[in-house]
């Protein structure tokens, strides 16, 4: 197992090329392009087997992958912020067509104003387009998480495709020392993907028909729910196998740290995460019992997780590096309404931080454990805030 | 495949078609006129057969004629304007 | 067995939901008589992604991807990039939209997979308008039709600017195959899709296709008004191979007014305006004589 | 036109397809719902009290009469008498030759004669909802074309209507 320092762009490119993706369809877009740049490589050096279509948008980059995968190829795209929002449509159209497309999404503010920094509106936006959704805390989590994604999508009884997110600059631009998995491991690990039904002349199929409202369209998409839940234990039980390969997993659908006694606790999705537990391990030893559940999986959503988590903390706040224009940021109010059904509620509070690749630094996420600790005592202040926003000064 | 769908469990895993329309749609019951066909007066040229839209004429075997299939002609007409034999003739439907 | 005009294999089941006597079910019928069945199909949102049929059932008998409405070009590239990457050779990939899907909505990514020389074929099937949805006007209506978008009224707001091009916008992508053809004449049809099927690269063709309902015009006529788009001029039949063309001359020429007679969506035009319509067709044809003149010369 | 006319008289009404992969000459079905006081269902109809048949052929594909009320209303366009279609001794079954009126008033073409307006009329004097001036006035409001045509089918059909 080499260990190797190269950053999170350069660790998805490896994730593609070890999963030995047949077909790359994929649009340049900062801060994504060295994941294409790097494919790019492995293809001319001939170490990856692979057609690269050099496509003339994100639109056109999905709407390829979705045919390859439709003829049985394994594919691969990446992009990013406004790419993500234009391949929206066929977003949709991937999962409806259960293609197994595996994609990485850098997160990045999306414009205007223009910001090409670290942002998780872009793939919080995708939520229900019927895509799995993984968020990355790290560089070498990113490489591994690319390679699971093709064995959860492609096992025949989910066959939906899936997203992993980095961060960007903090994970995409940041080199940490990664342990590349060797070509081997990886091939027992994943079989090569040869679906039932494809695209085949000997067997002519109309793939993506038409249905009326009394007939199949309704059934159809419910199979697509049904996959979507059954996917929970399949995630699982594919990151056991990893970690009985390569010793590393990653805390399946909510990842928690230090929880089980916590008094108060912040959920996080993203890169911020290392950095919370830093600050995490620094105020226990002052005897403060903070805690840390980090949301790996946003789609399929760690329902009973978050439940079982609020069952004993009583104090939760769910940062939320994006906004929905709604009831607060989108983490925040799937978080608050898994939690609705319990006897006796936590109190739960939004704190929108980050927003266009505002740092989260430890100062801040000091303040927001000092924030809940005031809310525990004296009850909830406000239920939704804008950290470290520039205000007005008051009075 | 083609098994009868029930419920969903019946469904395949996305909508993938497996049977073609022949017996599904008999859109001969669109016509209001449909064509008839003279033997005596046909040159054996096809080109009613060439031009039809909707693979409703058929070369008999001997090669003597053709026949219509009555099943799915939607009663365009094409056949009778464009034979140069004028051995179709458009005849309301009964 | 009896030797037929056009091949004699169906790859198209009877049963489809076109409108009598539609232009562009016989096109896809001599296509796939003409590619055989060695032919994946993308088609996008158009009349071709309804007449099939409903789920379970489809009438196309080649395997066929039917995609999101700008896709047509860029899925036949995915299915090209599959079939290479999975070692499957001399497969058809066949692109099949309608003239808004390729010259509208979809023609940047039709300019994408022929500027990227992807292996595929990709046929517009020009029924000039947006018929599946009812008959709007597209970039590739002709000037002076009336559409439900362009209705004429009191202000003559009927298509005011030419018809799009497809075929000369493919030329400027240096393309080395593209052609006009048209249902009414089904043996030339057959004949440049098979050229185009041995010619290595992108190879665009644009066939008219006459539609009773959109053009407002009897369905047993289709071919006949086929053929007079063609020898009126209005529907020049031509090639360009790596930018040298080939006109075809038609035996008698057909005023453009006697075109527009078999037709309800012109009948509002007047003398002048026909006339207008004459001049402009005049213009072209020499353009394109003079483009098959230059060309030779090289 | 028919739901015009009702609307003319007071009446709410709603008119709607069922649509569907809509092609010329392709089988269709068409519904309509009128009350006195505002209608507020908004789903298909799947038990008519009245069932129009403009098509005898599509009688052969689909079971036209599925769904209506035992004691409600067929009215098909066919030269035959209504007894040709009484199946059942409670429904109330009327016939008239659309096709032949609408072909003798040059009502679309020959091949497709257009036979909804000539249908309209002897729906007027089977149902007996709307005033056959009300009905008249919407067609040629809303006919594109050959308005007085069109009128004369539906008054024609109206008088010419068998209620068996």
């Amino acid at each position: 197992m080499a260990k190797k320092l190269i950053n999170g762009n350069y660790a998805a490119a490896y994730g593609a090329k070890l999963a030995r993706a047949e077909v790359i369809a994929a649009y340049p877009i900062t801060p994504q392009t060295a994941i294409v740049e790097q494919v790019a490589d492995f293809v001319s050096s001939g170490e990856m087997k692979a057609r690269y279509v050099t496509v003339e948008s994100e639109h056109s980059a999905m709407a390829a992958c979705i045919a390859a995968a439709s003829v049985g190829a394994r594919t691969f795209t990446a992009t990013s912020s406004q790419g993500l929002l234009l391949m929206h449509e066929l977003l949709h159209w991937a999962s409806g067509a259960r293609t197994p497309v595996v994609m990485v999404n850098v997160n990045r503010a999306v414009a205007p104003p223009w910001s090409v920094w670290a942002d998780q509106t872009d793939s919080v936006s995708q939520r229900d387009t019927g895509w799995m959704q993984f968020y990355s805390e790290s560089t070498q989590e990113e490489l591994d998480t690319v390679i699971m994604s093709y064995k959860v999508s492609e096992s025949p009884d989910i066959m939906l495709p899936s997203f992993t997110t980095e961060d960007a600059f903090f994970l995409s631009h940041t080199y940490e020392p990664v342990e590349i998995p060797a070509q081997e491991l990886v091939d027992g690990f994943l079989p090569p993907f040869n679906p039932e039904i494809k695209l085949d002349i000997d067997n002519p199929r109309g793939f993506g028909s038409l249905s009326m409202p009394h007939q199949w369209y309704m059934e159809l998409r419910y199979l697509i729910a049904e996959a979507m839940d059954r996917s929970r234990q399949k995630i699982l039980k594919v990151e056991k196998e990893w970690k009985e390969l390569t010793g590393r997993s990653y805390g399946g659908l909510l990842d928690e740290y230090r929880t089980e006694d916590a008094e108060v606790v912040l959920v996080n999705a993203g890169s911020a995460a290392s950095t919370i537990r830093e600050v995490i391990d620094r105020l226990r030893a002052q005897g403060k019992k903070v805690g840390l559940a980090r949301l790996r999986s946003f789609r399929p959503f760690p329902t009973e997780e978050i439940r079982a988590l609020g069952r004993h903390v009583h104090t939760i706040g769910v940062m939320d590096r994006c906004y929905t224009f709604g009831d607060g940021g989108a983490f925040f109010t799937e978080v608050k309404s898994a939690l609705y059904q319990l006897k006796d509620r936590p109190t739960v509070k939004n704190f929108v931080v980050g927003i266009g690749g505002r740092d989260i630094t430890m100062k801040t996420v000091g303040k927001l454990y000092d924030n809940l600790y005031k809310i525990k005592s004296d009850g909830l202040d406000e239920e939704k805030e804008w950290v470290d926003l520039k205000r007005p000064e008051v009075g | 495949m083609s098994r009868p769908l029930k419920s969903y469990r019946d469904l395949p895993l996305a909508p993938i078609t497996y049977e073609d329309t022949r017996e599904a749609f008999k859109t001969g019951s669109w016509r209001t006129f449909k064509p008839q066909f003279d033997k005596s007066k046909c040159k054996k040229c096809w080109i009613c057969w060439k031009y039809c839209p909707d693979m409703s004429i058929r070369i008999l075997e001997d090669g003597t004629g053709i026949e219509f299939d009555y099943d799915h002609c939607k009663g365009c007409g094409i056949c009778a304007t464009e034979c140069p034999a004028k051995c179709i003739t458009m005849v309301p439907e009964d | 067995m009896v030797k037929t005009p056009v091949p004699a294999e169906e790859n198209v089941a009877p049963g489809h939901m076109g409108c009598p006597g539609c232009g562009a079910c016989l096109a896809l019928r001599l296509a796939l008589k003409a590619l055989g069945k060695r032919t994946i199909m993308t088609v996008p949102a158009c009349c071709w992604a309804v007449m099939p049929g409903v789920f379970p059932y489809c009438s196309i008998k080649v395997p066929v991807l039917f995609t999101a409405f700008e896709t047509a070009a860029a899925s036949a590239s995915g299915v090209r990039a599959a079939l290479d990457a999975k070692g499957q050779k001399d497969i058809n990939v066949l692109a099949w939209a309608g003239d808004g899907g390729t010259l509208d909505i979809g023609i940047q990514a039709l300019s994408g997979a022929v500027e990227r020389r992807d292996e595929i074929i990709y046929v517009c099937y020009d029924n000039e308008a947006y018929m599946n949805t009812g008959i709007q006007r597209s970039s590739s209506t002709p000037i002076g039709a009336w559409t439900t978008t362009t209705p004429v009224g009191t202000t003559r707001n009927f298509k005011l600017e030419p018809k799009k091009s497809g075929v000369e916008i493919m030329v400027a992508h240096r393309i080395p195959y593209t052609a006009t053809a048209c249902v009414s004449y089904p043996e030339d049809f057959v004949k440049k899709l098979q050229k185009a099927r041995d010619i290595r690269g992108p190879k665009y063709i644009q066939v008219l296709c006459p539609c009773p309902a959109g053009w407002k015009s009897d369905p047993e006529k289709s071919i006949q008004i086929g053929r007079l788009a063609v020898e009126s001029n209005v529907w020049p039949l031509y090639e360009v191979e790596n930018g040298v063309y080939t006109v075809r001359k038609p035996a008698k020429k057909v005023a453009v007014k006697d075109y527009f007679k078999t037709q309800g969506r012109f009948r509002h035009l007047d003398e002048k305006e026909i006339e207008q319509i004459q001049k402009l067709v005049d213009h072209d044809w020499e353009t394109l004589l003079r483009k098959e003149e230059n060309a030779q010369k090289k | 036109m028919l739901a015009g006319a009702l609307f003319d008289e007071g009446k709410d009404v709603q008119a709607f397809p069922y649509f569907g992969v809509e092609r010329r000459g392709a089988p269709v079905t068409a519904f309509l719902r009128m009350d006195d006081r505002p209608l507020r269902i908004r789903s298909e109809i799947s038990e008519p009290d009245v069932v129009v048949v403009l098509d005898t052929f599509l009688m052969k594909y689909v079971d036209v009469l599925a769904g209506l009320k035992p004691d409600g209303v067929l009215i098909v366009n066919s030269a035959k008498g209504p007894e040709a279609y009484k199946k059942s001794p409670s429904l109330k079954v009327a016939t008239v030759d659309a096709t032949g009126i609408a072909i003798k008033h040059g009502v679309g073409s020959r091949t497709t004669p257009i036979v909804n307006t000539a249908i309209l009329g002897a729906m007027v004097k089977v149902l007996g909802i709307v005033k056959l001036e009300s009905v008249l006035r919407s067609i040629r409001a809303s006919a594109p074309v050959k308005k007085e045509e069109n009128a004369a089918s539906a008054s024609e059909a109206y008088e010419r209507v068998v209620i068996g």
